[in-house]
């Protein structure tokens, strides 16, 4: 078990967003937290990496207590996150996009050939290499997605929380994250991802969480999921 | 454009640039003319001291006039009630403003932009109160007189100071050029770009933004401080205006915060704007219209200022340049479009 | 006796701060503007109530039949033809700019038109005053306090009780969800820049009837309304009211051990306190601290 | 990369700024020693901002004193030209003014501003650059504690020193009716505050007790807070260091409160032509030092009183008289030493002033070495419906009333 919640609580103003949410995820897997619009999947995001401080719980990471630290303390223990919409700076250059994920370095030269080199091969690998010097505002919705996620993986996160890493790309792209990710698995990093693309999340998981009304109803492999009556319950409505 | 011959492009241009300001001096026809160029030079410093804040982290200080006056103040009361020697007051008077923007920093940055900009015009309106009422201290509203650094003729006092500020100035675009170019600065802009992205990727985005703000606290502090030792007489109303700030923020904007020379530049055009209307329309309220307007217009329609908007021009015209971005986004829509047919 | 006398000027000023802070809190809680010329609007609608005193004899108060809908007309031209230009991403920055820049045009013009005299109105019964319980009450000044009541609970009725109110507050809470639910939070927010900037016509007026007014006056009235604001929690009205009252009459009591100007550093003390302990305002301010 | 775009642009702005700033100095008034030229005499005046009305007042005045001179034929042979220029009520502009009259613009002699705020900054500049600086407003005793020795204060007494004859008469009541206590409100401003500070000094020592001290910014628009402790204090004298609109202001908030006085003394405010109609015609027995009185029986006061209404259709003020006072200062001096330049002649005309004595519209005034004038203001107070001298009693229009009648 590497990333674990226990019992976390949020409301907003009077909507109940996370109603007691304790969820541990697997170490090592791909693991995918589904569940209907307003289930409060990204809120639980936003609490476990810190950018909302939930009324009450805890987050642990490999039992160490995370619960309300600050975003960036968050990441630097391990946890790399992508954002639903996806986010980069749009007017600085791919390169300096995946650059800005390298921790602190004070009043070294922002472009270090190490670094350089390093940021490279990762947009190498997501094949937006030619992109470099590009500014991210200019790159298309998929590029950007892919440049986003080079910039997570270029601080070296053990574990990666993917926001939805399949909203709005094109089937061709949608293949190759879904290679990547499983690819990225295999060297050893441990996958959160939330995703509405079924065949996607059936496709990669080793483990799913279900989520309805801010609290999880059900978990276990694909095989399971796909056949339990309370998540078709949840996505119906009934 | 290759890389070696941007980097002479570059080079020319910081030694023209450094060859207009020092030789204006001695083009200067009379000590009025020069006087302004103080002036002008004081509000680059400024400007430039303004910029760490505003160009890095993307959040827009209206307070910095109080941070300057300050750093007069500070620079004045050491030099008289202290009997500090005047340099030395100045120095001591710019690490004095940088340590208490320690406490105002992480009052003011711990909250995002809104309570930001709240705290700095606060600033400017409580440091008005403090110094004309605590006037045992400060001189209140009787003013304070600083010592002259020198014994100089007035227009020799001019000249000294003159380049003096340039000095500053130097210093100041040398730190900004350095930070620039750092990691600390990847880090700051990229809070400027997106700050809860910046902090999801580790970027401990409160100390970068309070160290950049101490930064800049310092500089304009000097340049307050310069200024209290050229002009000689301090006023509380006059050093915690709330329109120097303005004037500064206008500056930065116009000339183009994400540019080392364009705070610079927006000084010299705004500066010598101004007094150049002063000079040729001088007597009613309109110059506050006039400001107001120009700071409108470029909020709206010019946000990243003067140098980024001819640089655009000049990539227009770049076709090369600009067509190889196209191609590959087009493509990459093609590709898509095909792919979900 | 005399802290009678104070706590019951505080009450009589804290009313009126209750009602710019309303509507300076209002445009952020819709739009996360900061809108710098709110008072300076403030100031503008007291030169017109005593320009129209000046120049055909009318009282004060009728200058809100014009003043009102102008400046509702004008809030919301405001924000539909201009704020809304901004990019969203930079919003809350350069409206600071903007609404900035607005403000030192109004003071500009102001001053254009009716030079940097100080003005005042001069009433019949300006100087009169009741007495209670030993305290006096100016006449204009309890006139103003009723106008600053009167309009700060037609607000409360407007945004609790009217349909467009619950739209507005539910643009408040959240935007999205908002527009999800069918409100067309554009026109939504239009107009609550139009009432709030209308509170800045009432408020005006009701400061013209006993204080003198220039053209910069408008940076003395600021600094207060935004520590307001912050105190009361950034977009809470209700907060803002409660924080103005408590702040009003702090500001009045204090005058009495330490004299005026030191009396007005109370408002900066609780917003520098404010942002240090409690960023999200002490008085049910909703908005964290992201803002 | 905006870096390589940037060559052309910053030396174009920068060559464009040289010459703006250059440009425009070609044009400058010059200072000829020609007899033909127009002696130009270097102003600058808050027009705009926070003392935009006295400065106008003041305009008025060095206008007046301008025509008056030409019509007579100028000095030495010379016409007067006055350039004035705005200063927005500011010290830096203020500053950058005399630095243009005097550097660019080459006047030949300058005259004062408005405002002690901005009295001693451009004295300054007139001192460095060796130029007589005689002035219509830097009241405050801080002005002469500089160690200019350019500097003259064109009016007959300092603020300390304005209610000089108030405080002699009131200790000089028998010990049954001098009043006991004293009320104190000012604004935070040396004129202001030293009008009020020099009668409180004198009050003080005399035994009169002082109950409450307020000082008050410039800005104040709210008295309602100050009048509830003067009320409360019940003070038998109210001083307020005033101009004019805070005036008002407190006594209409002094008024809603039902105070009452036996004696209230403030500066500016009551002489002002709007006062009485601004706090609703409750004048009776109000104070005031004045510089200047209309009915003065000074030889030149009587052909300013007239061609100034000839010119500007209304009765001089104060503010008027000052700036007139100033022009008939450097007059005198000029026409005595014979010259109106920069350079040498400048020392010879401060040299004359130190050791002369001028007759004014405001009687005539000498100084002391660090240009102090020598003397004391007249008491005014309101009586009926109209304001006259009470003190000094050998120029006394009306009988000083005392206790003064409910407002």
């Amino acid at each position: 078990m590497s990333l674990e919640t226990h019992e976390l609580r949020k409301a907003f103003g009077g909507v109940t967003a996370l109603d007691g949410a304790t969820v541990s995820f697997h170490e090592g897997k791909v693991n995918a937290l589904i569940g209907p619009n307003g289930s409060g999947k990204t809120t639980y995001f936003n609490c476990v990496t810190g950018m909302i401080r939930p009324d009450s719980g805890r987050v642990t990471y490999r039992g160490r207590d995370l619960t309300g630290k600050a975003p960036h303390r968050i990441a630097r223990a391990g946890l790399g996150r992508t954002f639903q919409l996806c986010r980069t700076f749009p007017r600085m250059t791919a390169l300096e996009n995946v650059l800005a994920a390298v921790p602190q370095g004070g009043l070294r030269s922002a472009k270090a050939k190490g670094d350089i080199e390093r940021a490279m091969s990762w947009l190498t690998r997501l094949g937006i290499e030619h992109l470099a010097e590009s500014e991210a505002r200019d790159m298309s919705w998929g590029q950007q997605k892919l440049l986003e996620l080079a910039g997570v993986l270029m601080a070296e996160p053990e574990t990666v929380l993917l926001d939805e890493p399949a909203g709005g790309v094109n089937p061709a792209l949608l293949d190759r994250i879904g290679a990547l990710i499983r690819e990225l698995n295999a060297e050893g990093r441990t996958f959160v991802i939330v995703e509405h693309n079924m065949d996607l999340v059936m496709s990669i998981s080793d483990h799913i969480v279900v989520f309805d009304r801010g609290r999880p109803i059900a978990e276990g492999p694909p095989s399971v999921i796909r056949s339990d009556e309370r998540v078709l319950g949840a996505y119906l409505g009934v | 454009m290759p890389n070696a011959s941007r980097k002479i492009v570059a080079v020319g241009a910081i030694v023209v640039l450094a060859a207009g300001i020092l030789v204006f001096p001695s083009l200067a026809p009379n000590p009025y003319i020069l006087s302004s160029g103080v002036l002008v030079l004081n509000y680059a410093v400024l400007a430039t001291s303004w910029n760490f804040v505003g160009g890095f982290t993307g959040y827009i200080s209206l307070g910095h006039g109080a941070l300057a006056g300050l750093g007069g103040y500070a620079t004045g009361l050491l030099a008289t009630k202290a009997g500090m020697p005047s340099f030395a007051a100045l120095a001591l008077a710019g690490l004095l403003v940088a340590a208490l923007a320690v406490p105002l920093g992480m009052a003011a940055l711990r909250v995002r932009g809104a309570s930001f900009v709240i705290v700095s015009i606060a600033l400017v309106l409580i440091l008005l109160l403090v110094f004309q009422s605590w006037a045992s201290f400060t001189g209140g509203s009787r003013g304070l007189v600083v010592p002259r650094p020198f014994d100089l003729t007035r227009p020799e006092h001019h000249r000294v100071f003159y380049f003096l500020f340039a000095g500053l100035l130097g210093v100041a675009l040398l730190v900004w050029w350095l930070l620039d170019r750092s990691r600390f600065g990847l880090g700051l802009k990229s809070i400027r770009e997106d700050e809860d992205k910046a902090e999801a990727l580790g970027t401990p985005t409160f100390t970068y933004k309070l160290i950049v703000f101490v930064v800049s606290a310092g500089f304009t502090a000097l340049a307050g401080g310069l200024y209290a030792l050229w002009f000689g007489d301090l006023d509380p109303v006059f050093q915690f205006s709330i329109l120097t700030g303005s004037y500064v923020v206008l500056m930065a904007l116009l000339g183009g915060v994400r540019n080392l020379f364009g705070p610079v530049v927006g000084a010299l055009i705004v500066g010598s704007a101004l007094e150049y209307f002063k000079v040729e329309y001088g007597d009613t309220p309109l110059h506050l219209v006039a400001t107001g307007l120009l700071l409108a217009l470029v909020v709206i329609f010019m946000p990243d200022g003067i140098l980024p908007a001819i640089g655009d021009l000049f990539r227009r015209f770049d076709r090369t340049r600009r067509s190889s971005i196209r191609e590959v986004t087009a493509a990459e829509l093609r590709d898509q479009r095909k792919a979900a047919v | 006796m005399l802290v009678l006398q104070s706590i019951v000027l505080g009450l009589l000023l804290g009313g009126l701060y209750a009602l710019l802070a309303a509507g300076l809190t209002l445009y952020f809680g819709i739009m996360r503007v900061v809108m710098i010329a709110h008072s300076a609007f403030l100031i503008l609608a007291a030169y017109l109530a005593w320009w129209m005193h000046d120049r055909f004899g009318l009282d004060p108060l009728l200058s809100m039949v014009v003043t009102v809908p102008l400046f509702f007309a004008a809030g919301v031209a405001l924000q539909r033809l201009l704020l809304t230009r901004l990019r969203p991403a930079t919003l809350t920055m350069m409206s600071v700019l903007l609404t900035f820049a607005i403000a030192l045009g109004v003071e500009g013009l102001l001053g254009y038109a009716f030079t940097g005299t100080q003005r005042r109105i001069q009433l019949g019964y300006g100087s009169a005053s009741l007495e209670l319980f030993g305290a006096r009450i100016a006449v204009v000044k309890l006139i103003a306090f009723v106008l600053a009541a009167v309009a700060l609970t037609s607000l409360y009725v407007l945004m609790k009780r009217t349909r467009f109110g619950w739209a507005l507050r539910a643009t408040i809470q959240h935007r999205d969800a908002a527009r999800l639910l069918g409100i067309d939070t554009e026109r939504v927010a239009g107009y609550g820049f139009g009432i709030g900037l209308a509170t800045a016509a009432i408020g005006g007026t009701a400061l013209s009837l006993d204080t003198t007014i220039y053209p910069s006056l408008h940076w003395h009235w600021i600094g207060p309304l935004m520590a307001i604001i912050v105190v009361g929690g950034l977009g809470s009205v209700p907060g803002a009211a409660a924080a103005a009252m408590v702040l009003g009459m702090a500001q009045s009591l204090l005058q009495i051990p330490m004299g005026t100007t030191w009396a007005q550093t109370v408002f900066y003390v609780a917003l520098f306190a404010t942002l240090a302990f409690r960023p999200q305002g002490f008085f049910g301010g909703r908005l964290a601290q992201r803002f | 990369m905006p870096i390589n775009h940037f060559r052309s642009t910053a030396a174009a702005l920068g060559s464009a700024t040289i010459l703006a700033l250059t440009g425009c100095s070609g044009d400058g008034s010059g200072g000829g020693e020609n007899t033909s030229d127009p002696i130009v005499v270097g102003i600058s005046l808050p027009l705009t901002g926070d003392f935009s009305e006295p400065g106008k007042g003041v305009q008025e005045g060095y206008e007046a004193w301008a025509k008056v001179v030409n019509d007579k034929g100028g000095l030495l042979g010379r016409q007067v030209e006055l350039k004035i220029l705005d200063d927005q009520s500011n010290a830096d502009r203020v500053v950058a003014d005399y630095e243009q009259l005097i550097g660019k613009d080459q006047v030949d002699l300058v005259v004062g501003p408005f405002s002690t705020r901005l009295v001693v900054p451009s004295a300054r500049v007139a001192e460095e650059y060796d130029m007589l600086f005689v002035e219509p407003a830097g009241a405050a005793k801080e002005v002469f504690e500089q160690g200019f020795k350019n500097l003259f204060y064109a009016a007959p007494a300092v603020a300390n020193d304005h209610y000089n004859h108030l405080a002699e008469h009131i200790l000089a009541l028998p010990p049954d009716q001098r009043p006991k206590t004293a009320a104190y409100a000012a604004m935070d401003d040396p004129f202001a505050q030293g009008t009020a500070y020099g009668l409180k000094e004198k009050l003080e020592a005399g035994g009169v007790k002082t109950v409450v001290n307020e000082v008050y910014p410039p800005n104040t628009t709210d008295f309602s807070g100050i009048a509830a402790k003067v009320a409360a204090a019940k003070a038998d004298v109210l001083v307020g260091g005033s101009q004019y609109q805070d005036g008002v202001n407190l006594i209409v908030a002094l008024q809603q409160l039902g105070y009452q006085p036996k004696l209230a003394a403030f500066s500016t405010a009551p002489t002002n032509p709007e006062f009485a109609k601004a706090i609703g015609n409750k004048t009776e027995g109000i104070l005031s030092p004045t510089g200047y009185s209309q009915d003065a029986p000074y030889e030149s006061n009587k052909e300013f009183v007239e061609k100034f209404k000839a010119q500007f259709g209304k009765e001089p003020e104060e503010d008027q008289a000052n700036g007139y006072t100033t022009g008939q200062v450097v007059a005198a001096a000029v026409t005595a030493v014979g010259c109106a330049e920069q350079g040498e002649c400048q020392k010879k005309l401060v040299d004359w002033l130190h050791s002369n004595k001028v007759d004014t519209v405001v009687g005539p005034l000498s100084w002391d070495a660090t240009g102090k004038p020598q003397g004391a203001h007249m008491i005014q107070q309101w009586v009926g419906n109209d304001i006259k001298i009470v003190l000094p009693s050998d120029v006394k229009e009306a009988e000083f009333v005392y206790p003064k009648p409910a407002w």
